[in-house]
């Protein structure tokens, strides 16, 4: 059994990976921290874990050693801080959007501010495994990437790396009211946020910077939010190169994720579930990727779906534990989500 | 299981060993409906298009 | 046309007032106040009435006379400025929960102190049209009962008026989030409202007491939240005096509102719509009630259902105004509701 | 009083067609037409009609002579039936989309079929007051859009008519599962069609078809069923020509839509409502449309929302009939929409 | 491994019992059956499958040779047809109403015919562990209680057993759209079903027979459909005898439920889930109990909450199975429920 | 860890044996807040009530 630490316990991606590592066989949850309810029981607030854990709260200053440490929020507002929690952790899981792009020039540009900590940058390797799975096996510091992004990452890489489709795409991201955490302001009151097709990011969504990065395109991103607690899609316009057919793009899917445990690809003649559908992977860690193509035109629409916290985020944390850690790379991440739903 | 490559999107196609003529089988990843067409040698086909409506 | 003026233009039993009120040939409105939003304009928080009008809230201190003034939120808490508030207008509707109970003392049980301002409660005439229409012609200052107890008491009211049922019943009411108000606290963040069912107020809600006040029965209220914004709906069980028939009860609700212009009485053997269903009723001013009966078990199940802002609210209190006024009652309440929805 | 009659009253469209013209004080409804139907109340199948209306379907041959007509299905399949039909009617508003596509060869490709009347698109104005008001004063046949391409058309041809934008748009529709009628199949059951995000059409949905030949962008389409009943909203993806600014693109809005009563430009800064959203429109007349502009890189984002059964549908039909009788164009078409919704 | 098939494996209770199925340890699905889509991919129905199985249906006279049988739909229409079936499985599991009720007589009041095969009543031990766990070690034949009566059953049964309670109780079920299967008719529309609290049963829902059966109490049923997909709520109104207290209800809580692992006592003073809460448990096989009291008026309800498809159906099939086979009760079963969501 | 009776509930609390005097913990039955109001021997009492309003 290893020792796990949460710094930021209490928020929605705290409480995944409460949820995920309390059912993990190899691991031993020793302290998850919240400022604002040191010494509360964490199932106080998230009600899904009563009966199965006994754990409450610590303030950060009383985090004990771990071997592995997640960090769920920001913490460049105090780097010294920072560093001091870090250096409790032997492999430290970033999920907060700190580490997530390489350039500090891109962060000032995207998050208004020069990067607090540029000299963390080098080291971080990005938690998406079906890209970076070699890297993770080996690192101490791993940022992953944000729910969108990852959604659209894993959806346009395949196409991307095989050349098949221009550089510009425009992406098209949804998302649920768990995206915003557990703090959210008074715009997400249920009945402000109730019944929403909310275009919160009309253009340049910070994400679209992750995906540029990934995936070398030029993509410009848009966001609304929908009427879903969880839940991320992404629908994404491309143009395909002359002369690619849909028997390539097919293709390029099935090489890039034929032995993937947690991408399918979902692009059906028939059915009620043609296409990638988020409400299918509530609390699973899969992501769903599938396209339809227009030959003549060469237009490409390019969809993916995912779980903001799961996959989007504690999920993608856990299976890059577990290949950082050498075990099979789908521990506690079994379940496969729900329907009807 | 036999192992046949669908005609709409290439991927396998997995079909039972006693799998009879004119049966209709799926392709598990593009879900085409397909139609035993010949069993030995096994070839498998589009079936007749029954287009589902799927607008709104 | 006459002025009008709202206390607490900004909640969203003002949102409905103002909705209301902009449409009244008769009216015109002349403030809406808020405290923390004076001098904003009132279509920054009520979105559906931008290109309606271009009233900006004013501080309660700048409110002018008028002829008729609707409070919307308790002013107990400051007796003195809600006296001086309420000077400044020569009709006024009350809308919280303030002079709701007659008898200081329930104040006390529900409320848990002692009422302020005991020498108003003498004055207060019920707005609840269907029982109290003709003190309404001439009343000066106006109560708007609750929207559960409401529901309830149209509901329950012909079968107690003609003894057709025994003293006890049990209501069980479920509502919408906006039943909370605009102000509402982190619990009602959408991520934890959405797909509830919650059991806010599992014994003794604090509108059984309106119910028993108005129907002289012994009402016992349990109050579930469920994932809506607006709507409520009543579940009531009663037990029928022996003897009574199903004609007694449907003859009951006829006489009661076969001449009502906004109680529907909803009772059918078939369709999707067998008994009173609130998603009907959004922003319209109409109650359904309905019952089903079992002659054999005397077991008599009495629903009610309501738009909480509007028949529930809002709408109560206009169409109050429209009898103190001498105008044709359906004055500006005309809307009938959507299907689908 | 005119004459009203309603060919396929049963439906979506034809209910709320018949809540606004029981609500037209120029309008008497004589009659609804249902095959299924005939014989049973109107209020059996549009619930919210009740206490309205004594109204029942009649079969199709019963239908009397009126002065104005309303299609609300296609009625291709037997063109010497719709000649007899439509011949009871003085004016004919067709809201199928029989009639939407001028040119037949379009329709073919849209429809997989030869148009069977290609005589009647000649004659046939759009039912789309914006565009075609001086039209629609003296039209005979009025054929209403399609929903989507309603709000697209709405939101893009005031860019388009001042050459403001590239040719090339792409459109992503959001719609309520209203918009497949009230006979959609099993795969819009609750259970299958709650919170989906499901993109049934990818690319090439009908409505660009109109939305070029309307506006003559070159528009590219996708479609997304989302969990709302009523609701559409569109999200266009253009590009401004070089040297276009922000206030050449508010300045088109406004030239256009100034004095029109029922669209309003909603592209705000602040504020949890800042871009059209559906909901807010809710039966209402309402089309909202807005926009984000980025000048440096010409992206352009526009965004429209309607209701679909409403604007999109059966309000324009009214709208189209009040301007062809020369009533005010506001006439039974008041309701505001409601918030909180 | 032992061999498992399941008859009826396209509805929803099919689904389920494939999703836990599958990823048991010690059973192996060798056949599904459907009529209507025999040769199908059960991934075809179930989405949330794919990836996870080849399985195709099989028509029911394919059924092989089980070892343990589950019946998900009603076979009495046919009785020589179900025991042809049932006779290929060594132990089996009905999961629809044909066994619940001991007493054809009521049976006969409740469905409206004489029983087809009173003969299989006897042998029928009920499918709920926490009431029959003795029993069902050694159960050939298993019938899985309804689920509200689920619900209602284990909420009730400790104060039954300890006499704390009188025996009139009524019971408010709400339930979701699942609980009518996928076959479920025009009333089940989205844009009908949608946004409802559909009174659906006022009096006399059948399961109250069952919570009579199993509690002795005199049960009275009144059911609401609500606008989830999956779960359960039942709120239950009882009278405390004299003399009882609050620590005495939870007491013979605690008694009855300490070491169950599937049913946890909610009732908690603060906090956003104080009492049992449906959508907590999607997917999970807990089901929570909890009450609120007032000794002054021996008010008592009585909350319980459930995952129809899981806890409510197939789950509890799923228990039964594990401890008649002697293993851990838990196996498969290990899903907690998500929040938020 | 200890364990002591919930004066709200009765339940069985868990308290850290190094929790301080005048510390906070909650009750995992009924979610009481409970004052630690003497450590040896170990007391445990209701926290002064901060009524969290739920209603709607
Ligand atoms: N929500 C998603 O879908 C999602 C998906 C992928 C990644 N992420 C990223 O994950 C991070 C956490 O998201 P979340 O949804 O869990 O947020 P959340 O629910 O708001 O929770 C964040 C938690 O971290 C703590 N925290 C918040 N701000 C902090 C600060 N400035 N300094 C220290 N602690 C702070 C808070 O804990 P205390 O006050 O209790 O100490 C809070 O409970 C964010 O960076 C987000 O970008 C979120
Ligand atoms: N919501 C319903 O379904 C419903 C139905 C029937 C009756 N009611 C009653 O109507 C009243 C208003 O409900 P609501 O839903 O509109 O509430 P709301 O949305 O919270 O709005 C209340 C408004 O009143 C002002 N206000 C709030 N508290 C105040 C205080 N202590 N003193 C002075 N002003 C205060 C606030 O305005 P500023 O801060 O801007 O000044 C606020 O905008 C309540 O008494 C409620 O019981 C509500
Ligand atoms: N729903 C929308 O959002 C929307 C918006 C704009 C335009 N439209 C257009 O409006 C039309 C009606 O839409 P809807 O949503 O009201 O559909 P709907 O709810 O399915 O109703 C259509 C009605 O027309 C009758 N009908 C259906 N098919 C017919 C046929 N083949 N021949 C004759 N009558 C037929 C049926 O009446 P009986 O069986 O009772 O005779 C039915 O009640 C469609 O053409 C649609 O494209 C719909
Ligand atoms: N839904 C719930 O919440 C729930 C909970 C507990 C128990 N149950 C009980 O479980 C049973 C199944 O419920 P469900 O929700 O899964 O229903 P469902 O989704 O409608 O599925 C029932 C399946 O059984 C088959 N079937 C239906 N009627 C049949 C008949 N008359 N004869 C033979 N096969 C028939 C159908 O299969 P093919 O046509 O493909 O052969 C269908 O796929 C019902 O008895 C119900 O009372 C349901
Ligand atoms: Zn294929
Ligand atoms: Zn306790």
């Amino acid at each position: 059994m290893i020792r796990a630490g949460i710094v930021g316990g209490a928020g929605y991606i705290g409480g995944e990976l409460l949820r995920m590592l309390l059912g993990h066989p190899e691991v031993e949850v020793v302290a998850a921290t919240s400022t604002r309810l040191s010494g509360r029981r964490v199932d106080g607030t998230h009600p899904n874990l009563r009966g199965l854990t006994d754990l409450s709260y610590v303030a950060p200053e009383q985090l004990p050693e771990c071997d592995v440490l997640f960090f769920t929020a920001s913490s460049l507002d105090d780097p010294a801080g920072r560093a001091g929690l870090a250096a409790r952790g032997k492999v430290v899981f970033d999920l907060s959007a700190d580490l997530r792009l390489k350039d500090p020039a891109l962060y000032r540009r995207h998050y208004g501010r020069e990067h607090p900590a540029p000299e963390l940058l080098a080291d971080a390797v990005s938690g998406l495994p079906e890209l970076h799975r070699e890297h993770l096996r080996t690192a101490d510091l791993v940022s992953v990437p944000g729910c969108m992004a990852s959604a659209s990452i894993l959806a346009l890489n395949p196409l991307a790396a095989a050349d098949l489709i221009e550089s510009r795409v425009t992406v098209d991201g949804r998302v649920g009211s768990s995206g915003s955490g557990a703090s959210a302001g008074e715009m997400n009151l249920h009945s402000e946020r109730s019944n929403v097709l909310r275009v919160f990011a009309p253009l340049g969504h910070r994400h679209q910077a992750e995906i540029s990065q990934a995936t070398g395109l030029d993509a410009r991103m848009t966001a609304t939010g929908v009427d879903a607690v969880r839940g991320v899609q992404v629908v994404v316009r491309a143009t395909a190169r002359p002369g690619v057919t849909e028997a390539a793009i097919r293709a390029a899917y099935r090489a890039a994720y034929a032995r993937e445990p947690f991408v399918r690809v979902i692009a059906q003649k028939r059915g009620n579930y043609r296409f990638p559908e988020p409400k299918l992977l509530l609390g699973s860690n899969y992501c769903d990727v599938g396209f339809a193509y227009d030959a003549a035109s060469r237009e490409l629409l390019v969809i993916g779906a995912l779980d903001n916290l799961v996959k989007g985020g504690a999920g993608n944390a856990v299976q890059s534990m577990n290949i950082r850690m050498g075990w099979d790379e789908r521990t506690a991440l079994g379940f496969p989500g729900l329907h009807p739903i | 299981m036999l192992k046949e490559a669908c005609p709409e999107c290439t991927g396998d196609v997995s079909v039972a060993p006693e799998v009879e003529l004119n049966e209709i089988v799926e392709c598990a990843e593009c879900m085409a409906e397909l139609e035993i067409v010949s069993r030995e040698p096994l070839i498998i086909a589009l079936a007749p298009e029954t287009e589902e409506d799927w607008g709104e």
